[in-house]
């Protein structure tokens, strides 16, 4: 791998920024949505619903680029930490329901109802307190991550091995949450939410609120990557990508260095995952599926590996682009965003923070790739 | 007796997939000794070198390092009992810099945890000066690592190794691609390092181990073929019919 | 045929009814809307002797039976009409015409008189398999045919099974109370036959309360002793499909173990290159009913190599395009394609629509040939062929030809390769040509198995994925191991733990199996690999 | 050899009934003023919902270009209220989230005056919610497991008693073959589940024992059909009739079919009832060893009537393709948009809540005769029909309900449903009314 199409720790300058703009559009955004319909400033609920969704998109791109970027994991699986951690809102949200399903059950979601089941399966024990549901937000993930990454590091699984099984940990994971039998809604998934912590999910206050709340939470998500990546420990991260061998023989345990950073990583995309349901609305297994894991990659492709804002711009950039094109274009649009990932490889190697990087300083020192000797295998 | 050893390698035998790497090889160090390594292309130096580091586990024979057995651990366990390594192609982190490569491999934290608080103290500020200045890496201190020359490379990496602050150094070609000052100011080096510390030195370049001035084994097809000064093994018939016979 | 049935009939209607005085009654029940009577009119019609009774059931079962609203009765045969009660061509085709409709109950019907009718061909062939058809229906009314067949019949094959037939078909009726001998000596006989058809019969009687105790006992046994027999057979049925599975992933991964396995590139657009794999299996088709009707049933052979060209060119020009600019960098493969795969889907999408299109199987790839008590279906076992074939032809590619030489040297050292004089640029572009020539070839064989439409590739690659890696990236017996491993592993789990978690509990096992083998199941060894 | 059969004539059963409707609507359609006066105004926006990439695509482009069809003709008509109808596509890609992103868009930035979208249940569920917070209009084309009724939702599919129970009638009965012994076979998702508890709960009430209902699920797009197949067979070999009642997901259904045929498994051994394959599925597949396999429907194409003679033909002569197929969803949308043009001229405007109101009672002419009316609980009364596939890729019908079947949204068959109705007119104006107890469990418009 060349190590010049990333980036070291250096480039993280504009992490800071990016938090507070975070913070500053959400928060104005939340504002806007609250003026009356009437003013020019007004912001829809479409916007802010759809502001959210890109946010907490945002969220799993950032989770991405730091086990990707920073640890040269290249995880074809992460939407799977992204749809435990909605899953584990989810279970929350649908108990917030109450007797207001179709059936009228007060302790039974209605699709348990619709099974003929007649008692809550232990899983879902506790999933009426909003504090639970926050702890297996980011602790199911988080456990997945550890057990599954303690297993492939230890045992020093790498480049393509560890992306295709995070992949078949996907797979298998949408095909089991597919089965009614499991108690997670079957294909179908939790939906038609209607309250969290009492305030009506549908109401313009509620959404502003959730909005911000992304927001601060995405911006608090990079200033914590930030903090781990410009840590010595981040400086290690690197090193263990490049040259993972090396610090073996420094004594550093790179299995360690790895877990940590994946199961931080899986936390992140699965708080993205929780805040993505209360303003999406739905979680169902189709959010497991591999190609939405490979699209969080390319958002940050596109964005910037190895940048942490990159991954940010990417998300919020490509999902925009989704937006529109699906509107403006809805026979060709797949045909933009096929080009958008070739162009992207093709001529933005270092993806839109590479370009910027370019624009504000000439390529003077820029070196040119070399090709590897022994192809594949490393990833 | 293995009391007085540093580094005691006995009996070991390594096969891959049926081809026998290391043939009943012995090898013994004492503290502070320099030893230089030659053979032939193929003759198990790198894979003697994986054994003492942990890399490749014998299938026979023992290993031991100031009475640890190294068998018995791993890469990183072994590194952290003070035996340092170098690899033939200069590995650096290429991405960090010169500064950061050797921060990293000062000798002290090595807890991901840890790492993650770690603030530079005083003395791992005087340490890097202190290499940098070995090295005379001074100039390129906040250049990434990366776009230096393969020379410059090689010598990071040797600063690397004695940031470790290793008891035993393990060093492979040190030298190959070097011009003649370079390879004459990298034997000084070793010869400088070696005042405080073991250190064994796998070269082909014969002008350089004589520059070094120090005990030779010669390793042929897996085992030691003969062991002395180099004007010993130089006159060695055996030795000359593996180097020149065929 | 026609003349044979014509003899038939009119023996039949010499036997056993003679001076038969019904048909017009029994043609134009034909007509009728209501099933009651089209069933009489078939039974009426079968033992009428009329001469035109044969002909008249077949064009029936073919849908060539037309019915005319005053009752007249007219066969299609292409652009002319023949009447159906004289078989005299008809110079004005009445209007109205409507065709005699079918239902299953009619069919099975007519079915069995047909049947009975051929009984009494001349040739043994055409009787083993009237009697053969007998068997499977067990029509209790049967029984007097069924005897008189008995009676006549010299060719021991035949007698043997119109025997069956009769012993299926006498305990298909009610039990009476004074049938008992017959009906044991019956089970005894269906037990000797054995297979599924035989013991459905048989497990009938064995649940029949009316049946008398020692013929229900008798037909118990011979079921329980059938299931041990089926049982064992379902084991090698199982294994049958765990090796047509495992043939069918090994397809979808040769290409992927080219193109990633030996060349490292990760190519997600390896599933597209199946789906027009696929595309140009029809499209060959179609060529081929529009100019040379008589090559339909071959069409498939000749769409093997020219989806083999076809995909084969649009690798090596995506190699040319795309790929070559990212050597080294596999991970951008893996966007890049990406990118294509969506770009390739849409296009077809585009040009074809987004529905399945309808590849024909040819006849004598449908059905399926019994092997003791197991059936290999006969698609599935070309599928198994075929991918032996494309498997072998790989290797001794790899192995005897220049460019397998040429290609195993640039991956195992390029600078080394490009100093020996080897144009490494050329091998590369031939290398992916050949990974996607070979996707399509597993388009041609999925297109028989599977819906073709734009998403078929996304359905394989995953899988494919798996294979490749589960057996070691570039290690080609690795890829069939690995590949016959996952089908039989998914067919041995699947009937005990359904299709679902038997995906799940594979997808499991082989991340489990990665984590004690990290380099799959054959690992490519030697000091070279790591670093 | 494929051969060249005139479409099956007027011998449908019924004819008369048809006959009677079918002429009113031939009419209606002929006498249509070829141009009326071109509609002027500032347009009505009418929101498309269908996947034209993904999966879905498969299935749902169709019915998006029968709605960009429908919508022409309408124009072409005058319009709606003197205005004209604008058509809003978008592509909500398979993609569920998407899905209700796309209906948010739809009601809130275009302010689509109605919608016509989703296919399977899962986009339905996920638009919900949506539809019901912006207080839009949804038709939904698609036959489905029923067991809901929302107020802003017009299910113009069949629920199961207009599908499901029919066809499991008909295999019980002595011209289907006279069954003893089910196999429900099915893709593991909700549509299948409902209908198989439904069918089951059926069938133990049709005197069918336990041990003669086997149940199966598969995942999606299951390709490998092997073993499931010999598991029907000896299923089927206990000496009793045996049918096979198949909710296989549309995709997974040509490996299925394929490997019944290769398996030597015919129509008039174990029959196949489908309830999701139609003739826009039939014409990805090589029907030969299909035929005599069974389905039940709403609306074949190859019923003949004028009304549906003409629907062809104007599908043909728009898409410019003589071949394509219609198919039941597309006669659903044909009904519902109808219908929608109906309730907003009889409301005399495009208000949600006056057209909502509107819809109830409204009746269209079926393509294939007899009378469409839109029930309290927002689902159509309809004819069932049975059909057979024949070699050219279409249904010839074997078997029709004796009169119109009105949809049920909750099924007496699901205990916990027994007593629930859906009834949006005044007074309940409740999605599910529990008829024992006299209250409303909650689905209540403010």
């Amino acid at each position: 791998m060349n190590p010049f199409s990333v980036h070291g720790p250096r480039n993280l300058r504009g992490v800071i920024w990016m938090a507070v703009a975070v913070v500053v559009v959400a928060g104005g955004l939340a504002m806007a949505s609250l003026l009356p319909e009437g003013s020019p400033f007004h912001a829809s609920a479409f916007v802010v619903s759809l502001a959210g969704k890109y946010l907490a998109y945002a969220m799993l791109a950032l989770s991405v680029d730091l086990v990707w970027g920073f640890a040269g994991i290249l995880t074809l699986g992460h939407a799977a930490f992204f749809a435990l951690g909605g899953y584990a809102m989810g279970m929350y949200l649908m108990r917030e329901i109450g007797a207001r399903g179709v059936y009228g059950n007060a302790s039974l979601p209605d699709f348990m109802i619709f099974l003929s089941w007649k008692s809550l399966p232990w899983y879902w024990w506790g999933s009426e307190h909003f504090a639970w549901a926050a702890l297996l937000v980011v602790a199911v993930p988080g456990l997945l991550a550890g057990v599954f990454g303690w297993l492939a590091f230890r045992s020093r699984v790498s480049g393509v091995y560890l992306s295709i099984i995070t992949q078949a940990l996907t797979y298998a994971l949408m095909l089991a949450f597919f089965q009614n039998g499991l108690g997670f809604g079957g294909n179908n998934g939790l939906t038609d939410f209607k309250d969290i912590l009492g305030a009506d999910l549908h109401a313009p206050l509620t959404r502003a609120v959730l909005l911000v709340v992304t927001g601060v939470l995405l911006a608090a998500s990079l200033l914590a990557a930030r903090f781990v990546v410009a840590s010595r420990f981040g400086h290690l991260l690197v090193a263990v990508r490049d040259a993972e061998n090396r610090t073996r023989f420094l004594g550093y345990r790179p299995d360690q260095v790895k877990l940590l950073v994946w199961v931080f990583s899986a936390m992140v995309a699965g708080l993205g995952g929780a805040l993505y349901v209360t303003q999406v609305g739905i979680i169902n297994p189709g959010e497991f599926a591999p190609a939405n894991s490979i699209e969080s990659v390319i958002w940050v492709a596109v964005g910037g590996r190895g940048t942490l804002c990159g991954a940010v711009l990417g998300a919020i950039l490509v999902n925009l682009g989704k937006t529109l094109f699906t509107a403006w274009l809805p026979e060709f649009w797949l045909y933009g965003l096929g080009f958008l990932f070739i162009g992207t490889t093709l001529f933005l190697p270092q993806g839109i923070m590479g370009l910027l990087r370019h624009v504000r300083k000439p390529p003077a020192e820029e070196v040119t790739p070399e090709v590897s000797d022994t192809q594949g295998g490393e990833a | 007796m293995t009391g007085d050893l540093l580094l005691d390698v006995r009996n070991v035998s390594v096969t891959f997939d049926g081809f026998r790497a290391i043939n009943n090889l012995s090898l013994s160090l004492r503290p502070g000794e320099m030893r230089a390594i030659v053979g032939p292309n193929g003759a198990g130096k790198t894979t003697m070198m994986d054994i003492i580091t942990g890399k490749t586990r014998p299938d026979t024979g023992t290993a031991r390092f100031q009475g640890h057995d190294l068998t018995r651990l791993d890469e990183p366990a072994i590194a952290r009992l003070g035996i340092g390594r170098k690899f033939q192609k200069p590995t650096v982190f290429e991405a960090l810099s010169v500064t950061e490569n050797l921060l990293l491999s000062l000798k002290g934290i090595r807890s991901p945890f840890a790492m993650l608080m770690a603030r530079q103290s005083a003395r791992e500020r005087e340490r890097i000066a202190h290499l940098l200045q070995l090295t005379r890496l001074q100039d390129m201190a906040d250049q990434p690592a990366g776009g230096m020359s393969h020379g410059q490379k090689q010598w990071l990496e040797i600063g690397m190794l004695m940031g470790q602050e290793p008891d035993l150094l393990l060093v492979d070609e040190p030298v190959a691609g070097m011009t003649d000052a370079e390879t004459m100011a990298t034997a000084d080096l070793l010869r400088e390092i070696n005042r405080t510390r073991s250190v064994v030195v796998v070269e082909h370049d014969m002008d350089f181990v004589r520059a070094l001035g120090v005990g030779v084994t010669v390793l042929h097809e897996g085992a030691v073929l003969a062991e002395g000064t180099l004007d010993e093994i130089s006159a060695d018939p055996r030795v000359i019919e593996v180097y020149l016979g065929r | 045929m026609r003349s044979a049935c014509l003899v038939v009939a009119l023996w039949l209607g010499a036997v056993l009814l003679p001076g038969a005085c019904a048909y017009a009654d029994a043609f134009s029940g034909l007509g009728s809307a209501r099933p009651d009577e089209m069933l009489g009119a078939i039974s009426t019609l079968a033992v009428s002797g009329d001469p035109q009774a044969g002909t008249v059931l077949r064009a029936l079962g073919e849908r060539h039976l037309f019915a005319a609203p005053d009752g007249g009765l007219y066969i299609r045969q292409g652009e002319t009409c023949v009447d159906a009660r004289t078989g005299q061509p008809v110079a004005t085709v009445p209007d109205g015409l409507k065709p005699v409709r079918l239902n299953n109950r009619i069919r099975t019907a007519l079915a069995g008189a047909q049947a009975s009718m051929a009984l009494l061909a001349p040739q043994a062939e055409t009787r083993l398999k009237a009697a053969d058809a007998l068997y499977a229906r067990h029509d209790p009314a049967m029984v007097p045919t069924l005897e008189h067949a008995l009676s006549v019949e010299k060719d021991a094959a035949v007698r043997t099974r119109l025997m069956q037939a009769r012993a299926a078909t006498i305990l298909a009726q009610p039990a009476q109370q004074d049938t008992q001998d017959q009906r044991l000596e019956a089970v005894r006989s269906l037990a000797a036959v054995g297979g599924l058809e035989a013991r459905g019969i048989l497990a009938g009687v064995a649940q029949s309360d009316a049946e008398a105790p020692q013929v229900r006992h008798a037909a118990q046994a011979a079921v329980s002793s059938m299931d041990w027999h089926l049982r064992a057979w379902s084991v090698a049925q199982n294994a049958f499909y765990g090796l047509s599975y495992g043939s069918v992933l090994l397809l979808a991964a040769t290409g992927l173990a080219i193109t990633f396995g030996v060349m490292g590139v990760i190519n997600m657009a390896h599933g597209e290159m199946m789906m027009i794999g696929a595309y140009v299996t029809w499209m060959v088709q179609q060529a081929i009913r529009v100019s040379v009707p008589a090559l339909e049933p071959v069409a498939i052979l000749v769409a093997i190599p020219v989806a083999f060209v076809v995909c084969g060119g649009m690798g090596v020009l995506i190699e040319r395009g795309l790929i070559r600019f990212l050597y080294g960098r596999p991970l951008e493969t893996l966007l890049a394609t990406w990118g294509l795969s969506l770009i390739l889907q849409q296009a077809v999408r585009s040009i074809f629509g987004p529905t399945n299109i309808a590849v024909q199987t040819p006849a004598w790839l449908s059905g399926s040939v019994a092997v003791g008590g197991m059936d290999i279906t006969l698609n599935r076992l070309a599928i198994l062929v075929f991918a032996a074939l494309v498997l072998g032809g790989l290797m001794l590619v790899l192995r005897r030809t220049p460019l397998g030489l040429q290609m195993r040297a640039v991956t195992q050292n390029r600078r080394m390769a490009a100093l020996m004089g080897i144009r490494t640029p050329r091998v590369d572009a031939l290398a992916f040509g050949l990974g996607a020539g070979l996707a399509g070839l597993a388009g041609v064989a999925v297109s028989q198995i599977d819906n073709v439409s734009p998403n078929l590739g996304q359905s394989y690659i995953i899988d494919s994925f798996m294979v490749v890696v589960f057996g070691g990236v570039g290690n080609l017996w690795g890829t069939l191991a690995a590949a016959m491993a996952l089908g039989m592993g998914g067919k041995v789990l699947e009937p005990a733990i359904g299709a679902v978690s038997a995906k799940i509990a594979i997808l499991v096992l082989v991340i489990l199996y990665i984590q004690r083998h990290p380099r799959g199941m054959f690992p490519v060894r030697g000091r070279g690999v790591e670093s | 050899m494929p051969v060249n059969l005139p479409p099956l004539s007027r011998r449908a059963f019924g004819r008369l009934a048809l006959a009677a409707s079918a002429a009113a609507v031939g009419g209606m359609w002929r006498t249509a003023p070829a141009r009326a006066a071109a509609p002027t105004g500032e347009p009505i926006r009418v929101g498309i919902l269908h996947s034209l990439s993904g999966t879905m695509a498969i299935s749902e482009t169709t019915l998006k270009d029968v709605m960009l069809m429908l919508i022409a003709e309408q124009n072409r008509r005058g319009g709606v209220l003197g205005r004209p109808l604008e058509p809003v596509v978008v592509d909500p890609a398979s993609n569920w989230p998407l899905f209700a992103e796309k209906a948010r868009q739809l009601l809130s930035v275009d302010r689509a005056a109605a919608v016509f979208g989703c296919w399977t249940s899962v986009s339905r569920k996920s638009v919900l919610p949506v539809f019901e917070e912006l207080n839009g209009i949804l038709f939904y084309p698609v036959q489905y497991e029923g067991q809901e009724c929302s107020r802003n939702i017009f299910y113009t599919g069949a629920a199961p008693n207009q599908q499901a129970i029919p066809a499991v009638d008909y295999l019980l009965s002595e011209d289907g073959g006279g069954a003893k012994r089910f196999a429900l076979i099915g893709t593991d998702y909700v549509y299948p589940r409902t209908t198989n508890q439904i069918l089951v709960n059926y069938l133990k009430a049709k005197g069918i024992a336990d041990a003669d209902i086997m149940v199966n699920y598969t995942p999606f797009g299951q390709s490998d059909w092997q073993t499931i197949v010999s598991q029907i067979k000896a299923f089927g070999s206990a000496g009793k009739k045996t049918a096979v009642v198949s909710t296989i997901n549309g995709d997974a259904n040509v490996p299925f079919y394929k490997e019944l045929g290769n398996q030597g498994i015919s129509a008039t051994d174990i029959p196949v009832m489908a309830f999701s394959v139609g003739e826009e599925e039939l014409a990805g597949m090589d029907t030969a060893p299909l035929v005599g396999q069974l389905a039940a429907w709403n609306y074949f194409e190859s019923i003949d009537t004028p009304a549906n003679t003409s629907f062809i033909k104007q599908w043909h002569d728009y898409t410019k393709n003589p071949k394509r197929t219609t198919n039941d969803p597309m006669e659903a949308h044909y009904i519902g948009f109808n219908m929608w043009v109906q309730a907003v001229t009889k409301a005399g405007t495009t208000d949600h809540d006056k057209v909502i109101d509107a819809m109830i009672g409204i009746r269209q002419p079926n393509l294939t005769g007899g009378v469409a009316e839109m029930l309290p609980d927002h689902h159509l009364t309809k004819p069932v029909y049975i059909g057979e596939i024949q070699e050219d890729g279409q249904f010839s019908v074997v078997w029709k309900t004796p009169s119109l079947v009105p949809g049920q949204a909750w099924s007496p068959w699901v205990p916990e449903t027994r007593d629930l109705i859906g009834d949006w007119s005044k007074p309940i104006a409740c999605g599910n009314y529990n008829t024992a107890t006299k209250t409303c469990l909650g689905h209540r418009h403010a």
